[in-house]
């Protein structure tokens, strides 16, 4: 059970917080609209985080124990579903419908307002990338390597795609973006596979890096970032690997910028913002890869989360602290800590400069940036 | 009861099915393939193989059974005498 | 040597080595052996080439078998050997090799392991060097080595002949009787091999047997019994 | 280049080799003609040599022109930053790959250890571990090589799912895991260190389990080893296909049986109606070779051919037996006894030389091997004869353990104070597999003297003869324990007879002269009225016949078998004391995993008097003490007179044990620790109080009483040292009585006695 791994796991390192910043940086402050502490088992493992959904009218999410909820969008809880196993990528709401799969292989679809199971369906292995809606299908990547395309309405499987796993992965699969009738996805083997959406003939396949190093974990070069669309170009980023742009149509390489990198980067006015895993912030024109800012104030911190916020880059760390960035210079503009208990997953941007975060023992914040 | 000795068994298991096997004219290697070769190594005399077989059980006495094959000057065997008899046929 | 080094520091690497030598070889005529060993090895670490580096891996095998460690004796012997194969002092390499094993010798009854190691290695170094100064003595050792050789066959053949295993005692005897004919053990060898083919009701090979007996043993103890 | 006759040989480029060594190992000869094949074959051969980092052959005029660069000498090697294994351990893996001081320096080898330590690195978890070399060149061609290492940290497993299974919990296969989650028993077990090694072999072990209860068609379809960034954590995900449940509908047995087919129709353990079981299938097939095996049929096997029917779900098994040819021993060969006599180790084997191969035999004598305690390993192997098909060689090398101590030494015992004692023990002494022991030990209780001897082999068949002569004066006063001291002087003749193969059966004849002296300032009934009955001095006479049945796997640490005896004995005339004793013992030790085992004990015993007078109390029995009933004090245990324990007719004692190795010296063979409950009676004598003095009565009844019950539990260790067996245990009496004599912590060194 939960509490004899971590009393008795070695636990984790303790994560580094942020240096203190001097007063006349401080451009940005922090104001708490409200905050719940919500049902459930939230003792949350930082590799088995949930991911928040935010629709008009609910926030979903799911906990440490297969507990899915939804919450009025002040935090009062709404209804929740018992899954039968954690669900380590978090649920996806498309449609009024919340998909979710668990780590016993079952994939659920309930009903946004009341939260009534419509159906499930068992996928043969754990999901490992979290679940993309779009041409009225659900697209997801297992664990075991495979790539599913399941029809909305039922879950029926339309089509599957899968490449050969290298023997070590990381924890972390890369996400899925469809645009018009193509797919985009990145795999463990660090290549970057466009798909036709509606039967899964692969169209073009390019390589973001090559396994390098002479032991397995040097060798791992796993898409873990999901892909990003820049006009004819898609950005992809390869861990312990490259940052790199190709052309939409061919599949042509741009750019190549070593770098390695778990989170996916975003795109804003013209510039392709990248958070690497050692810690470090840069700033690249997406045309050329060319950086123009670098920020190493953040090296050796783990950082759970990057957002695009009301034009303000927002970080969040495992040592529970929002940093916001400038993204013209690169500065920090702000920082607050939320929560000692850590920030498990990427903060959320819910319109009107207010954001939500989840603490790591399940209290949800609603922030907002306000005066210094 | 009697103190327990040890089961002593000795030499070769010759059997009247394999020994039906056997007949003279054969050379040495034909014999070795059906019978096996002598466990009692005589190299004074190799023209001469013995297949002697004994077992002493835990309790009561010793059985003894020789079979011994003459082989010619140019190793095809001649004579075939003991106490082991080839019963033709018969279901070893 | 090489070329490619200055005259005069090759020199004073040799004189230096002969320092060193000389400390391990005074140590090693002191008898203390376990400083003679040290000594030669560093010397070998610092000045591995010349001819004190050859002599000093010898005396090196030479101290580990006066100090009894047979098995580190043998294996620097064998070092030796592998290096340098038609060195002139190769023959006493071997020579170290074979009494360390011989060292290693319990008696009849114990592990025949280095019987049998000490009596291959002096047997070629009495094959490839006949008239080395080493070989008499390796070849008193093998006779030796057959002796014993002989005697734990007979005591192997007569423990099974008293347990009524006869062709077993008569299959050792018979080893004895072939393989070690030196040994003294083959008379009475001679005389179980009698008593197990009498035992197997082998008429014809015992009377065989007990005529090589008489033969080769006329007055000896078991002719007598033979009756 | 073009062939030609050599001239001379030169040889360039050698310092530490002799042009002797070159000449030796190089195929061509002055006079011979050399062509570019010859040539290349040279520079083959110099290269296999290993004394050369390059070889290169020219020609000039007639001559051939050698050139060598020799392989630099390694002045020194260091290992920095290696935690997980002990220096040695790497100076020995080092040596055994060739890379050792002032050998020569090859740059392949050294790639070959980083590579080498890097797996097993992996192996072991440490996917973070970075191996960096150094090679220094020093002059005169020699290297310094220094390897850095950081280790990182180990890579724990979080979480083993398993994904698919319906027919059984996840709890339940996780079991079958040797890897998972961090548990009570990781620090001992690291059952969370993932390893690769360990990872398939737990699958296998799913596989087999599912295998075994009948999913014939049960499949892993994938397994992934997930990290996560950090590199401190792994995730293993299973997913496995059920498949449907098999049954066997019809099994049959063809093929050359050589045996009657209702023996071997015996030994199959698999029939219709059951559920297909892969271990089974396994077992019938051992057990059918196995005893073919017992037949010379050393290389008989049997091959089960299942006909699978996937619309009923059935399958039927034909097991076709083949024996292969009957094979003999011709010699067996026994080596490494560099203490015991050749005939010592010969004697304990059932297999004969010249005779008909016998697996059983085999098994057997090697358990009688361990059974003598001589050997700490016994290894077999057969070995075919060249020439021969049918006949095999048996090479048996034995690993001896010290089976003497001598020991002169002073020890601490709560019970008895301060011990001096000194003993030459010697098991197998001289190697002849005679025990010899001499021991003196003198105390706080008094002194001991005891001499032993005994030829486990008197006779050929394995009549053992022994005898021992011993005295005791002890002094029990001064521990306040019982006022009287007792001098035994005596001694005993012990014949063994085997009976069966594991039976054996002691026949006894014993005497010893008893002397009691009471401590007159503190009378006690029961001892006065034996003074009254016996007086003081008394002569026993003892006949004695123990039965003994033994298949333990060794008398110090046995961890598999049964030990039983029935032992009774009798004080006779000319002696002047009469009684009769009978003692049940029973301890049965079943292995649970390869450091884990447990062990049952139980100990019955009675005495009664056939002369009207009553038993002496120094014939009663007593519990209490290290060895019996820890955590009470010797003898405490049972009926007390004004304080003083005065033993029982009537013992029982009933223990359960659970053993293993110290943590941390797991692979060292002298410590045990062992978990341990037991409860004990003594009882058959009852005080009886009346008015003044107490005096005691005995009941004959034979079953204990709940109110006698003394229960302890507690933690024992046992070292077999130097100076003979330590015993420490750390005991809690469960069900203390007012007036019992307790003492959680006790130990003793060298034989109590």
């Amino acid at each position: 059970c939960g509490v004899w791994n971590w009393a008795f796991g070695p636990s984790a390192p303790a994560p580094k917080p942020m240096t203190a910043m001097h007063q006349e940086q401080v451009t940005v402050g922090f104001a708490t609209d409200w905050q719940a502490r919500l049902y459930g088992n939230w003792r949350l493992d930082p590799y088995n985080a949930t991911q928040i959904r935010v629709t008009d009218h609910a926030i979903y999410l799911s906990d440490d124990a297969g507990d899915l909820l939804a919450l009025s969008r002040s935090g009062r809880l709404r209804w929740v579903y018992r899954l039968n196993g954690k669900s380590p990528c978090g649920p996806t709401v498309a449609d009024g419908v919340v998909y979710v799969g668990t780590d016993r292989g079952t994939l659920y679809a309930v009903s946004a307002a009341q939260g009534k199971k419509l159906w499930d369906v068992q996928l043969g292995a754990e999901p490992s990338s979290p679940i993309t809606v779009a041409n009225q299908r659900l697209f997801l990547q297992l664990s075991n390597g495979h790539l599913l395309a399941l029809d909305a309405q039922n879950g029926s499987v339309d089509w599957t795609f899968s490449l050969p796993q290298p023997s070590l992965l990381l924890r972390r699969s890369s996400g899925i973006v469809v645009s018009g009738q193509t797919l985009y996805t990145g795999f463990a083997d660090g290549k970057l596979l466009a798909l036709n959406a509606d039967d899964g003939a692969e169209l073009w396949r390019a390589t973001i890096a090559i396994p390098h190093g002479n032991n397995e974990l040097a060798r791992m070069v796993d898409v873990a970032a999901t892909p990003v669309l820049d006009g004819n170009r898609v950005i992809a980023a390869a861990y312990q690997g490259n940052v790199a742009a190709f052309s939409k149509d061919s599949g042509e390489q741009d750019w190549a910028r070593p770098m390695s990198t778990l989170l996916t980067p975003i795109l804003h006015d013209g510039k392709l913002f990248a958070a690497g895993s050692d810690g470090q912030i840069y700033a690249m024109d997406p045309a050329s890869g060319t950086v123009e800012w670098r920020n190493t104030r953040f090296k050796g911190q783990s950082l759970s989360g990057m957002t695009l916020c009301d034009g303000k880059l927002l970080l969040s760390n495992y040592a529970g602290q929002v940093i916001t960035i400038d993204p013209q210079t690169g500065h920090r503009t702000g920082q607050e800590t939320v929560s000692s208990s850590g920030i498990q997953t990427a903060p959320v941007c819910v319109g009107k400069n207010r954001f939500l975060v989840l603490s790591g023992v399940g209290t949800l914040y609603q922030l907002q940036f306000a005066k210094p | 009861c009697s103190i327990y000795r040890v089961n002593v068994q000795q030499g070769n298991v010759v059997s009247q099915k394999e020994l039906a096997q056997i007949h003279k004219g054969m050379d040495k290697a034909e014999v070795s393939a059906v019978l096996g070769a002598p466990l009692l190594q005589d190299p004074w005399s190799s023209d001469e193989w013995v297949y002697s077989y004994s077992d002493k059980p835990a309790y009561g006495s010793t059985t003894v059974r020789n079979v011994i094959l003459h082989f010619s000057r140019d190793g095809s065997l001649q004579s075939i005498s003991g106490d082991v008899k080839a019963l033709a046929g018969e279901k070893g | 040597c090489a070329s490619d080094k200055p005259k005069d520091h090759l020199l004073d690497s040799h004189a230096a080595a002969a320092v060193m030598y000389q400390k391990g070889k005074s140590a090693q005529d002191r008898g203390d052996y376990g400083t003679a060993v040290r000594d030669y090895q560093d010397l070998e670490a610092m000045y591995p080439y010349g001819p004190y580096a050859e002599q000093a891996q010898l005396n090196t095998a030479y101290s580990y078998y006066q100090q009894g460690e047979s098995k580190a004796a043998a294996a620097a012997a064998e070092r030796f050997i592998k290096l340098h194969p038609v060195n002139p002092h190769v023959d006493y390499a071997w020579y170290l090799k074979g009494i360390s094993q011989y060292q290693e010798i319990e008696g009849a009854n114990w592990n025949p392991v280095p019987l049998h190691q000490a009596f291959d290695t002096f047997e070629t170094l009495v094959k490839r060097w006949p008239k080395s100064a080493y070989a008499a003595d390796a070849r008193l050792r093998m006779e030796k080595i057959i002796d014993l050789l002989g005697k734990r066959n007979l005591d192997i053949c007569k423990f099974y002949y008293v347990r009524d295993a006869y062709v077993a005692s008569a299959n050792r005897c018979q080893e004895v009787v072939t393989k070690y004919q030196l040994s003294p053990a083959r008379e009475e060898a001679l005389y179980y091999l009698y008593l197990s083919y009498k035992r197997l009701d082998l008429a014809k090979q015992a009377q065989n047997t007990a005529a090589i007996l008489r033969y080769n043993y006329p007055q000896g103890k078991y002719t007598k019994k033979l009756g | 280049f073009t062939p030609f006759t050599v001239h001379n040989i030169e040889i360039q480029g050698l310092q530490h080799i002799t042009p002797g060594t070159v000449y030796n190992y190089l195929p061509i000869h002055i006079g011979e003609s050399v062509d570019d094949a010859l040539a290349q074959k040279a520079v083959q051969d110099l290269y296999s040599t290993g004394f050369f980092r390059d070889v290169s052959i020219a020609r000039s005029g007639d001559d051939l022109v050698v050139v060598v660069k020799e392989r630099p000498i390694i002045a020194s090697i260091e290992t920095k930053g290696i935690k997980a294994f002990s220096k040695d351990e790497v100076e020995s893996t080092l040596k055994g790959i060739g890379l050792e001081v002032r050998h020569i320096f090859n740059q392949a080898t050294l790639d070959q250890v980083v590579q080498g330590l890097q797996q097993q690195y992996e192996g072991m978890g440490y996917y973070d571990a970075k191996i960096t070399p150094h090679v220094e060149t020093l002059p005169r061609n020699r290297v310094a090589i220094q390897i850095d290492v950081e280790q990182g940290q180990q890579a724990t497993i979080k979480q083993v799912n398993i994904i698919g299974n319906h027919a059984f919990s996840e709890n339940r296969l996780r079991g079958l895991f040797s890897i998972g989650a961090p548990d009570a028993f990781s620090f001992f077990s690291k059952n969370d260190r993932y390893s690769q090694e360990k990872f398939s072999k737990s699958l296998e072990k799913l596989n087999n389990f599912y295998l075994d209860h009948g999913y014939l068609n049960f499949a892993i379809e994938s397994s992934q080893v997930q990290i996560t960034p950090n590199r401190r954590f792994v995730y293993l995900t299973v997913n496995v296909h059920e498949g449907d449940v098999y049954h066997i509908s019809k099994v049959d047995l063809t093929g050359d049986l050589i045996l009657p087919r209702s023996k071997l129709e015996k030994l199959i353990e698999i029939h219709p109606g059951e559920r297909f079981s892969k271990a089974n299938i396994l077992a019938t097939n051992k057990a059918i070779a196995d005893e073919l095996g017992n037949y010379g049929y050393a290389f008989a096997n049997t091959t089960p051919v299942p006909t699978v029917d996937p619309k009923t779900h059935e399958v039927a098994l034909n097991f076709q037996v083949d024996p292969g040819h009957r094979v003999y021993i011709r010699r067996i060969d026994i080596s490494n006894n560099n203490r015991s006599m050749d005939y010592v180790v010969r004697r304990q084997f059932r297999q004969m030389e010249g005779s008909l191969y016998n697996r059983s035999l085999i098994d057997r004598s090697k358990l009688r091997l361990e059974q003598t305690g001589f050997y700490q390993n016994v290894t077999t192997k057969t070995v075919p004869v060249p020439g021969h098909p049918d006949q095999l060689d048996l090479d048996v090398a034995v690993d001896e353990r010290p089976t003497g101590s001598f020991s002169v030494g002073v020890g601490y015992s709560n019970a008895q104070g301060f011990l001096f004692n000194g003993s030459i023990t010697q098991k197998n002494f001289m190697g002849t597999g005679n025990a010899l022991s001499f021991s003196a030990n003198v105390g706080g209780l008094g002194s001991a003297f005891n001499l032993s001897y005994t030829n486990p082999y008197f006779t050929p068949d394995g009549i053992s003869l022994g005898f021992n002569v011993f005295r005791n004066d002890t002094n029990l006063s001064t521990l306040a324990v019982a006022p009287y001291q007792e001098v035994d002087l005596g001694g005993a003749v012990t014949l063994g007879i085997p009976v069966l193969e594991y039976v054996y059966d002691y026949m006894s004849l014993g005497f010893t002269h008893t002397n009691i002296t009471l401590d007159t300032s503190n009378p006690i009934p029961l001892y006065q009225n034996y003074i009254d009955n016996y007086g003081n001095s008394t002569n026993s006479f003892t006949l004695g016949n123990q039965l003994e049945y033994n298949t333990t796997n060794s008398p110090i640490f046995p961890t598999k078998g049964l030990y039983t005896s029935l032992d009774l004995k009798a004080a006779v005339p000319p002696g002047n004391l009469r009684w009769y004793k009978a003692e049940v013992k029973a301890n049965y030790y079943h292995p649970f995993t390869s450091w884990l085992s447990g062990g049952l004990g139980m100990r019955y015993g009675f005495i009664n008097s056939f002369s009207g007078k009553p038993v002496p109390f120094f014939n009663n029995f007593y519990l209490g003490g290290p060895l019996t009933l820890p955590g009470y004090q010797t003898y405490a245990v049972g009926p007390q007179i004004d304080g003083y324990p005065v033993g029982g007719t009537r013992e029982l004692l009933l223990d359960a044990n659970l053993y293993f190795p110290l943590p941390g010296l797991e692979d060292n063979k002298n410590f045990r620790l062992n978990a341990f409950v037991a409860s004990g009676w003594v009882y058959g004598v009852n005080a009886v109080n009346d008015g003044s003095t107490t005096n005691y009565a005995y009941s004959n009844s034979y079953f204990p009483s709940l109110g006698e019950m003394r229960t302890t539990a507690g933690i024992g260790l046992l070292w077999i040292s130097p100076l003979g067996p330590l015993r420490l245990s750390v005991a809690i009496p469960l069900d203390k009585k007012p007036g019992d004599l307790t003492q959680p912590l006790q130990f003793t060194v060298g034989n109590a006695f």
